[in-house]
């Protein structure tokens, strides 16, 4: 049984009501949670890889804290079962599955920590450091990678022996480790925009016309920041029909008007801090209109909803289009986003990326005729492929896509990227 | 095979490694060049009596030489000599003497060929997510990896088709069909004039690769380039599946910058062209290559019995500009990725 | 039905049968901008009734004045011809006055040739506030039925009043202010001289009810050939001369309205040709009539005909198993794709759409319920389509095919061809050859044209509970709304134009121009 | 305002969490009462119908834990143990249930919505507003606007009591359903319902007439475009109510219409939330089971998609089309499967078939060359080579042979075989049992399922089989599919023919004293006509009286029905639905049949001998007694009846007239129709001594007095009893 009122009265249960119930329950309830955790991803009751990615940290660390182990075997393995289980609830929220990985990184991380350094024979193994993930300047971490030189000599050297056993250090020395890092990596969740914000000045210059679509929140801190020292344009193509909403109510900024539900969910956006208030003109566009506009517009900024192994992008629908006009004019695009969002996944099933919606949006169901006679299609996501993109932004720095492979390498441990098996 | 002796100079006398090498080609067919030679080299290493490093070292460098020379383009091959080498000065370094470096290589040197299987293995494990049902793959000349994982696609039951080139002059491409075939893969075979005409119907570009060099390009059996180039003017996707056991140190920097020739473009006019078919058949001769075996009819004896003779496909360079990712068994790379770990073991 | 201000004891009916859904989408439910096709439908039976109801007095005579005259009329023919090419060199020559250097007179031609010149400059920014609204009622109507009560929402109107400078893109300042156009519309404006016909038909195009550069000329045609039926030389005066004094107000009045179309433009420098060229040696009547005809001849030939032709040799082009994206929505395609239908071809059609007006839905309706395998999407989703559908051609519709060879057309137009072409899916534009123009064009800012921003805020009605987000817009500083009614998609993404001239690269455009109008 | 915007949440659905004490429950009713999915229904409950391929019930119960809802309460009576047995299996009553308490209440007696409500309000299990709901609905919605709504009017009035969901649609709609369309009449301003009435198609006069009150509010809206699924947030009071009218059913027909009609009697208020953004749908019959699940498929109901795999071990992927394939799906490389087609795990699909907007369940063997379109394949279904199947259903473990085609609207209950060659007809529903009430089972059919076949027609189909009418209908193109309209509507009739458990209960709407208070109201009704059947609503008066005219219709109606013999019932039905639709009281409908029995037995007798009169009469009587019957609840009724008749027979002269009525009383006494108290009470009754009512008398007062003597007392509860019995056989 689920703890006090997982779901609020009326519905629909929000990230926030998650996050509120499960500090409360007791280990018993853990796996319930699990499986509400489950239940709210499928029926897309909690999206956006922020919101996921804060309630798969909050759910692991309570995993984590309510789990007693006596071999660091069982934890992983515990961990590995429910990260698949998440992710193929909802396949397309890469970041549950990135946060899965970190965690399991840094259960791994504590094991080596606690244990005599790996004999010589056997080429070390990286220590994937949250500081990397921290560091805003210079992506890499000097730490020699294991990966690559295990990869090439798979062929002669013995495959790394299985862990030596781990029974030694207890549960108890290692756990408070852990649930340090997720802590971590919890509010490196909530700082990233802010990093990334940093490097606005660099990117984005007085009286500059800037292109950007939807809504995001981190792209909105970006532009904020440059706001501080620069006066620009951003024209904002409005997503419809998936995000109008959210790009009109911010734009006017009355928190008060309906269906700011949703937005509320993003709880550090304010809304009293708009571009327009902070003295940007802002065009707020149809998105018929990105390539009319593009011949006029020095750069174009996205968001995104999550980045793969290859450095190609999840993005909301209509990134695609606009980042293929932006190259038609030789436009730079920039994608910015947090390194929470970079996935070991690679995109095998294009295709697949491209979650269908309500199409309700795109034509009310009332309209009998319609809802018999057409097939209405509203894509959530776009797929759009890395060499579209120009720049990359990251809390870690500015990144060419041709070296995202590596900053994407750093946060995972190879045995973790695949969660299968 | 006296002859092969005579064709070997070099190398240990007590122990012959081309032949070595020649045998493992000859009685299995699955095995690859480099692991061949790794295979050989190991031999080499268990038969040396070697007691100085410089020895030991040369001695290997002796055998990887001939194993090289016997070969008319020795991409592949060199890149699993290479690779031993790499290894051994790295094992040396970690593990002081030569003797426990041998025992150990004696201990694990079986399990090499084994382990190259592996490889392959769980490249097609890892690659069968890119063939999707309905799908139609375009392939070129004969890569054993490749075609594992499409066997294995087909082995879960998905339906795709698959577009093979003639690929000539080696005409492996028929080999490829065969085998698919076997299988049930509905295969059609194009003759690769017809490659621009086909590139619009399939969905994937799957190649193998000779060796993938340092820029993360490939070299790979002759009409990867222009498969290449059409694949990207079409926008379809380009995957090259190789085992890292083919990364080699080499940095081609265009087709013409390859270590080897080819007489590929050979300008003649009649009754030159009349002598030149005489001179070849002469060689053959010399090399005693029963002629049926000698044509590159993609019969699997004559295709294994010419890598033994040292008779390799003609090869291009593909750059990396060209190759969406390359499908490892250590997962799908970026070009970047792969000159990075080239990177990491020579320096 | 949102409205506080309703009178009370209102009565107001909520139903939906069968009967009141199809008479939805008839034309005559005036707040209906986006079914071009029903608007000239309905200019199509005016085309039919008006000749006859016209032509009946002189029935007799005009076919008689034909036989009569033939010999004259060739000469006449030939000359009018040397004007229109002379008229045409002087076009070419002025650059900016490009699009409506025409009219081939002597003295008032050079002033009247500035009107002609100024006129497409004339921009819509922030048009007429009831267009906006009868739109919005128009697509509320649509979605769901709720006639009276939209009526209601007709009460306070944004873009009535003047909006201040910091509301207008500083990209798009350069199009006119349409003061002239309110004006219009709030009967500000002199219209003493004004046609009636002209007057209705310019109010009508404000509110976009006449929509669409076909039905537009139409209607225009129809109006001007009410104003001459209406017409009577003053003494001392010929026709000839005149009668283009007298049209040019109208003209004028018209572009006010709305910029005139290039078909439109096309249309009037034909008419003052056919004008400046009839006989002087006949009468009033006689000349009227022959004006007349050879308007509903223009008509026939140079729409009807055309269409017809066009939707059919598009209609060739498609095979079974084809997978056809369209966007928005144009008379000419949804006739091709019928056609096809008709004749049993088997294929697929996507049809993309886009904010504000959705033009697309009708098409959708239109197919699905003909039978078609008919998906619906709007254009956020276009990447979806183009790669994974498997599509086989793309037919899009014109507002105008440029001398450059570029084609202008509905604001997103460019993104679907532009997917096409990454695509490798051939992009097949339908386009009568009175769209064609000299005027070039590299982008979609030097020359466009504006609808109200109002269309974009989204009423409660359209969106449930949802959203109403931008009602405040007005009020939040810095913050502007731009609302352009075309794009310039480069020739590059263009394989083929179907005129009734037979398929064209982009390159003969200017060719097919002189020919239709240089003759 | 629109009701939905004067209503709308202040903000996040979070307004609730601050009241922690309040707890959400849900009612959920299994059964709908109905027939309309005989005889599929003998086998699988409706609930646990696979909707793409996920039993019914989930859909629902999966909103509930949306909602927020804690408590649960499952009224199950048809095939309860079949219903329970599943929930056990799933999640819902597994431990990580989203529900806090699940309760499961098996009552086989239960007969209606209202039995349901009363067993409610005796178990006292409410302890505040909660959510009335049936089993059998598919929505996406967040309840917690319109909850909020209602509580916040609950706070400022007590008697706004209940709260009815709607969806605002087009009354041309798949998902409405044809057979049960209403009209609501709101008052604008707060989204108060103010009138309510059916929509039966034909058999209606084309007007809506509104009583006097309503018309005080300042804007109403009449609208038929809303949908109806059931779904209401109710008070306590709501059950309490239905206890105090023991014979109230349905809770619209009956329940809403009485507290609307008896405003100034319970001084309660309904209201409507009407949504526009939620998909909500209630499986009503075959033609909205088709409807709802092409909408899942093509993703209407969003996030409630195939492929986000709500449910317990669902695995679906989903590719362009909506294609849906479950894991281990074999499929041979020449099978085509067309768009919005669904295929269930373990499934085996031959060489050369073609699946087409269609769902096939799970453990499927379909052979090579079969054509397969828009047809609803259960599970275990083995389908031969060569078979084409039509739009049609396929219950689970059927089989048919090679060569067998099964015909769009054909309906293949449980365990059907078909033997090879055999053709299936669209009118056709084909079963292996006549339910566990059937007396003896029946034996194969083989002019129906060919040799070798097993299963028989299931008789009273007509119905079912109108229903396929619509499900093949729903997909043809508009202009074809409203001349579609017309047959379902005629259709429609049946159906409310069908769900007949309405007719013999809706009759006991209004007791005799509601009907007096409304004949006292009707007096002062200034009537509003509104013509339905066009669009426009014109707001136009006329004077006749529709009472009048009903009495008129109604006794010509019965007059041809008692000559031409028609079965008792279908007068009964003409009679109900003509009452219904003009909402006429019972008086008047006890009047017609008074007159009518009186001028029949007039013809009858016409010419005979006083001696035979009796006979004849008696004859009569018990032929056409429970027409009667269905005209008197209670004692006041019958007296009612009696002076009514007594009235009529005035018109026969004395002799005649003395003898007609007497004999008449005497017959429905003994078809116990009439209780000797009643005779007493009459004989009481002043007027029936009023001026010349004392000619006809003369006779029944002996008869009375006779009765009086003789101390015979029969007579019991019967009227209950037999209500039960006509209702059980109604249940599904």
């Amino acid at each position: 049984m689920v703890t006090q009122r997982a779901v609020p009265v009326g519905g629909p249960p929000s990230l926030d009501s998650f996050v509120k119930s499960i500090t409360k329950i007791e280990a018993s309830q853990v796996p319930g949670m699990v499986d509400h955790l489950i239940s709210l991803l499928k029926r897309r009751q909690i999206r956006g890889s922020r919101n996921t990615a804060v309630a798969t940290a909050n759910l692991l660390m309570r995993v984590v804290s309510a789990t007693k182990w006596s071999h660091v075997d069982a934890i992983i393995s515990k961990i590995r079962e429910i990260g698949r289980r998440l992710t193929r609830a909802q396949p397309r929220e890469l970041a549950v599955g990135n946060i899965v990985r970190r965690v399991l990184g840094l259960i791994r991380e504590e094991v080596e920590n606690d244990s005599p350094p790996p004999s010589a024979s056997l080429p070390a193994g990286t220590t994937l450091s949250l500081q990397s993930a921290h560091s805003t300047q210079g992506g890499v971490p000097a730490a020699p990678l294991g990966q690559p030189s295990t990869s090439m000599f798979s062929l002669l050297s013995q495959n790394p022996t299985p862990q030596k056993d781990k029974s030694s250090h207890s549960s108890k020395n290692i756990k408070a480790g852990i649930m340090e890092g997720i802590r971590e990596i919890l509010d490196e969740l909530s700082t990233a925009d802010d990093l990334i914000a940093a490097s606005a000045l660099e990117h984005i210059h007085s009286n500059e016309i800037i292109l950007t679509m939807g809504y995001s929140v981190t792209v909105q801190r970006f532009l904020l920041r440059a706001a501080q020292k620069r006066s620009f344009t951003v024209i904002i193509a409005e997503g419809y029909p998936n995000d109008q909403d959210k790009v009109h109510q911010v734009l006017s900024g009355d928190p008060d008007s309906p269906g700011n539900s949703q937005i509320a969910e993003d709880s550090h956006l304010t809304f009293q801090q708009t571009l327009t208030r902070a003295g940007l003109i802002v065009i707020l566009i149809p998105d018929s209109a990105v390539y009319a506009m593009m011949s006029r517009v020095n750069k174009v900024i996205l968001g995104t909803h999550a980045v793969t192994a290859n450095g190609g992008l999840v993005a909301a629908a209509g990134a695609a289009v606009i980042s293929k006009a932006a190259k038609e004019h030789r436009t730079p695009v920039v994608v910015v986003a947090g390194a929470y969002k970079l996935s070991p996944v690679h995109p095998f099933d294009v295709e697949g990326i491209s979650e269908h919606g309500d199409p309700g949006k795109a034509v009310r169901w009332e309209d009998a005729d319609m809802v018999e006679s057409c097939d209405v299609v509203n894509t959530l996501f776009d797929y759009v492929p890395p060499n579209m993109v120009d720049l990359y932004i990251t809390n870690l720095g500015g990144h060419a896509p041709s070296y995202l492979y590596r900053i994407v390498a750093d946060h995972y441990r190879p045995e973790d990227v695949s969660l299968d098996g | 095979m006296s002859e092969v002796k005579k064709a070997s100079e070099g190398g240990q006398p007590q122990f012959d490694i081309l032949k070595h090498y020649t045998n493992l080609l000859l009685t299995d067919s699955e095995i690859t060049m480099p692991v061949a030679a790794i295979e050989s080299l190991v031999a080499l290493v268990d038969a040396c009596q070697a007691t100085t490093v410089s020895e030991f070292i040369s001695i290997i460098e002796g055998g990887s030489d001939t194993l090289k020379s016997s070969v008319s383009n020795a991409i592949s091959l060199s890149a699993g000599c290479d690779l031993f080498m790499r290894y051994i000065i790295q094992t040396l370094g970690n593990v002081g003497d030569i003797a426990s470096c041998r025992d150990y290589l004696r201990n694990n040197g079986r399990l090499f060929v084994q382990r190259a299987k592996d490889a392959r293995r769980r490249i097609a494990l890892l690659g069968v997510n890119f063939v999707r049902d309905g799908m139609t793959v375009l392939l070129h000349a004969f890569s054993r990896v490749v075609i594992a994982l499409l066997l294995e696609a087909a082995e879960r039951g998905v339906r795709f088709k698959a577009i093979v080139t003639e690929s000539r002059p080696s005409g492996l491409g028929k080999r490829a069909a065969r085998v698919l075939r076997d299988k049930g893969i509905p295969v059609s075979v194009v003759s690769d004039s017809a490659t621009g005409y086909a590139m619009g119907k399939c969905d994937l570009v799957l190649v193998g690769a000779e060796g993938v060099v340092e820029n993360g390009g490939i070299i790979n059996a002759l009409g990867t380039f222009q498969l290449a180039i059409l694949a990207r003017s079409a926008k379809k996707p380009f995957y090259v599946v190789a085992e890292s056991h083919k990364f080699v140190r080499l940095f081609p920097l265009s087709q013409y910058d390859l270590p080897f020739d080819q007489d590929i473009i050979t300008y003649f006019t009649d009754d030159e062209e009349a002598a030149r078919v005489e001179k070849e058949k002469e060689e053959k001769k010399l090399k005693n290559i029963p002629e049926a075996l000698a044509r590159n009819d993609g019969g699997i004896g004559g295709d294994n019995l010419n890598r033994a003779w040292g008779e390799r496909p003609l090869v291009d360079f593909t750059g990396p500009e060209f190759i969406t990712a390359l499908i490892t068994e250590n997962g799908v790379l970026t070009p970047g990725a792969v000159s990075e770990e080239l990177i990491r073991i020579w320096h | 039905m949102a409205d506080s201000k309703s009178p009370p004891k209102t009565l107001d009916v909520v139903v939906s049968s069968p009967k009141s859904a199809s008479s939805e989408a008839t034309p005559q439910s005036p707040a209906n901008p986006t079914n071009a096709q029903n608007k000239q439908q309905s200019g199509k039976q005016k085309g039919q009734q008006q000749p006859k109801a016209a032509s009946k007095p002189d029935a007799a005579a005009a076919p008689a004045g034909e036989k009569k005259l033939s010999a004259k009329e060739l000469k006449e023919q030939k000359k009018a011809e040397k004007q229109a090419r002379r008229a045409q060199a002087k076009g070419d020559a002025a650059k900016d006055g490009g699009p409506a250097a025409g009219g081939p007179e002597g003295k008032p031609q050079p002033q009247q040739q500035k009107k002609g010149g100024n006129a497409p400059q004339k921009g819509g920014q922030n048009q007429n506030a009831q267009g906006g609204q009868q739109h919005r009622k128009g697509g509320h109507q649509q979605h769901h039925t709720q006639g009276p009560s939209a009526g209601a929402s007709k009460t306070v109107d944004p873009a009535f009043h003047h909006l201040d400078s910091t509301k207008e893109v500083a990209l798009f300042k350069h199009l006119e202010d349409t003061k002239k156009k309110r004006e219009i519309s709030d009967g500000l404006v002199p219209t003493e001289g004004i046609h009636p016909s002209v007057i209705a038909l310019g109010l009508k195009m404000i509110t976009y009810d006449i929509c669409g550069s076909v039905a537009r000329l139409v209607a225009t045609l129809l109006a001007f050939k009410q104003v001459i039926l209406d017409y009577t030389t003053p003494p001392g005066a010929s026709l000839n001369r005149d009668l283009n004094h007298h049209l040019s107000p109208q003209i004028q009045y018209l572009n006010a309205a709305r910029p005139n179309a290039t078909a439109v433009r096309n249309a009037i420098r034909w008419l003052k040709v056919e004008i400046s060229s009839s006989p002087i040696d006949i009468t009033d009547s006689e000349a009227k009539a022959r004006l007349t005809d050879r308007i509903d001849a223009f008509i026939q030939e140079k729409v009807m005909a055309a269409g017809r032709v066009i939707a059919e040799s598009a209609a060739e082009k498609i095979r079974d198993g084809d997978v056809i994206v369209t966007y928005a929505k144009s008379a000419v395609v949804q006739a091709a794709l019928l056609e096809a239908h008709k004749r049993g071809k088997k294929f697929k059609v996507c049809v993309i759409d886009s904010r504000p007006r959705f033009e697309g839905r009708n098409l959708a309706r239109t197919l699905g319920t003909a039978g078609i395998d008919t998906q619906y999407s709007l254009i956020t989703s276009l990447n979806y389509i183009m790669t994974n559908m498997n599509v086989t051609k793309v037919f899009l519709g014109a507002h105008a095919m440029l001398g450059n060879g570029y084609l202008y057309s509905r604001v997103g137009t460019a993104m679907v061809a532009m997917m096409a072409k990454d695509t490798e899916v051939p992009v097949i534009v339908l386009s009568e050859s009175i769209k064609f123009t000299d005027r070039v064009q590299l982008d979609s800012i030097v020359q466009n044209e504006r609808a109200p921003e109002s269309e974009l805020v989204i009423s409660a009605e359209e969106e449930g509970d949802a959203s109403g987000g931008l009602r405040e817009w007005e009020k939040v500083k810095n913050l502007q709304l731009l609302n352009i009614l075309y794009d310039v998609t480069p020739a590059s993404y263009i394989n083929t134009i179907i005129t009734e001239y037979g398929s064209l690269p982009p390159s003969s455009v200017p060719v097919v121009h002189r020919l239709s109008t240089g003759t | 305002m629109p009701p939905h915007d004067s209503q709308k949440p202040k903000g996040p659905a979070g307004k609730e969490e601050e009241d922690d004490s309040f707890i959400l429950q849900a009612v959920v009713l299994t059964d709908s009462f109905e027939r309309r999915f005989r005889p599929i229904t003998h086998e699988t409950p409706r609930c646990l119908f696979p909707v793409a391929n996920t039993p019914l019930i989930n859909y629902t119960l999966n909103f509930l834990a949306d909602s927020g809802v804690e408590e649960v309460f499952l009224f199950c009576c048809s095939q309860a143990e079949k219903v329970e047995a599943y929930l056990k299996t799933t999640k819902w009553m597994g431990d990580g249930s989203p529900f806090k308490k699940f309760q499961i209440i098996v009552n086989q007696k239960l007969t209606s919505m209202g039995d349901a409500m009363r067993e409610l309000d005796g178990k006292s299990l409410i302890k505040g507003d909660f959510l009335l709901i049936t089993a059998d609905v598919v929505t996406n919605m967040v309840i917690g606007p319109a909850l909020q709504a209602h509580r916040a009017r609950r706070a400022k009035n007590k008697d706004a009591i209940m709260t009815m969901v709607l969806r605002e649609s087009q009354s041309t709609h798949r998902t409405m359903d044809r057979g049960d369309k209403a009209i609501f009449v709101l008052d604008k301003a707060n989204g108060r319902c103010l009138h309510y009435e059916r929509i039966l198609p034909d058999r209606q006069r084309p007007f809506l007439s509104l009583p006097a009150e309503v018309l005080q509010a300042p804007t109403i809206s009449i609208r038929d475009d809303l949908l109806d699924c059931y779904i209401d947030i109710c008070s306590q009071d709501v059950p309490a109510l239905f206890t105090e009218n023991f014979d109230y059913q349905h809770i619209r027909g009956h329940f809403l219409h009485g507290i609307l009609q008896d405003y100034e009697l319970y001084g309660k208020m309904i209201h409507c939330y009407i949504t526009r953004k939620d998909y909500i749908a209630r499986v009503r019959g075959l033609q909205t089971y088709d409807a709802i699940t092409k909408d899942i498929v093509s993703g209407w109901a969003y996030p409630i998609c195939i492929d986000h795999n709500l449910f317990d071990d669902m695995d679906y992927t989903k590719t362009r089309n909506h294609i849906y394939r479950e894991n281990d799906v074999t499929l041979t490389r020449s099978t085509l499967l067309k768009p919005n087609t669904v295929v269930g795990a373990h499934t085996s699909v031959g060489e050369n078939t073609v699946l087409s907007g269609s769902v096939v369940g799970r453990q499927c063997k379909i052979g090579e060359n079969v054509k397969v379109d828009g047809a609803y394949i259960w599970d275990h279904v083995e389908i031969g080579n060569n078979c084409e199947v039509g739009k049609s259903i396929i219950a689970n473990n059927v089989v048919l042979g090679e060569n067998v085609r099964v015909m769009p609207g054909a309906v293949i209950s449980h365990g059907v075989c078909i033997a090879p060659g055999t053709t299936v007809y669209g009118d056709y529903s084909i079963t292996t049992t006549n339910g566990p009430d059937a007396e003896e089972e029946q034996e194969t059919d083989a002019g129906v399922v060919g040799e070798g076949g097993k299963g028989f027609l299931y008789e009273d189909s007509e119905s079912d089989s109108d229903e396929i009418e619509r499900i093949t209908a729903s997909r043809l193109p508009r202009q074809k599919r409203t001349a579609l309209l017309t047959i379902m509507d005629d259709s429609d009739s049946d159906s409310s023919y069908v769900s007949s458990s309405d007719e013999s209960t809706f009759s006991e709407v209004s007791s005799a004293s509601a009907s007096r208070r409304r004949a006292k109201k009707s007096k002062q009704k200034s009537r509003m006509s509104i013509n339905t059947q066009r669009s426009d609503y014109s707001a136009t008066s006329n004077e006749d009286d529709p009472d009048e005219s009903f009495f008129k219709e109604a006794y010509s109606s019965l007059l041809t029905a008692l000559e031409a013999n028609h079965p008792v019932e279908v007068a009964a039905l003409e009679l109900n639905s003509l009452r219904m639709s003009s909402n006429a009281s019972f008086d008047l409908v006890r009047r017609a049949v008074a007159t009518a029995f009186v001028a029949q037995i007039g013809r009858l007798t016409s010419g005979v001998k006083l001696a035979d009169v009796k006979d004849i009469v008696l004859a009569f009587a018990s032929q056409w007694h429970s027409l009667a019957k269905r005209t008197v609840f209670s004692r006041d009724d019958q007296v009612e009846l009696m002076l009514e008749l007594q009235k009529a027979s005035l018109g026969l002269g004395k002799d005649l007239g003395t003898r007609v009525f007497a004999y008449t009383l005497q017959g429905l006494y003994n078809d116990d129709v009439l209780p000797e108290e009643a005779v007493f009470a009459w004989q009481k009754h002043p007027k029936g001594h009023l001026n010349n009512g004392q000619e006809v008398r003369s006779i029944a007062d002996q008869f009375a007095n006779w009765l009086a003597e003789a101390e015979s007392d029969d007579s019991g509860d019967e009227e209950e009893e037999e209500d039960d019995e006509e209702e059980e056989s109604d249940e599904e």
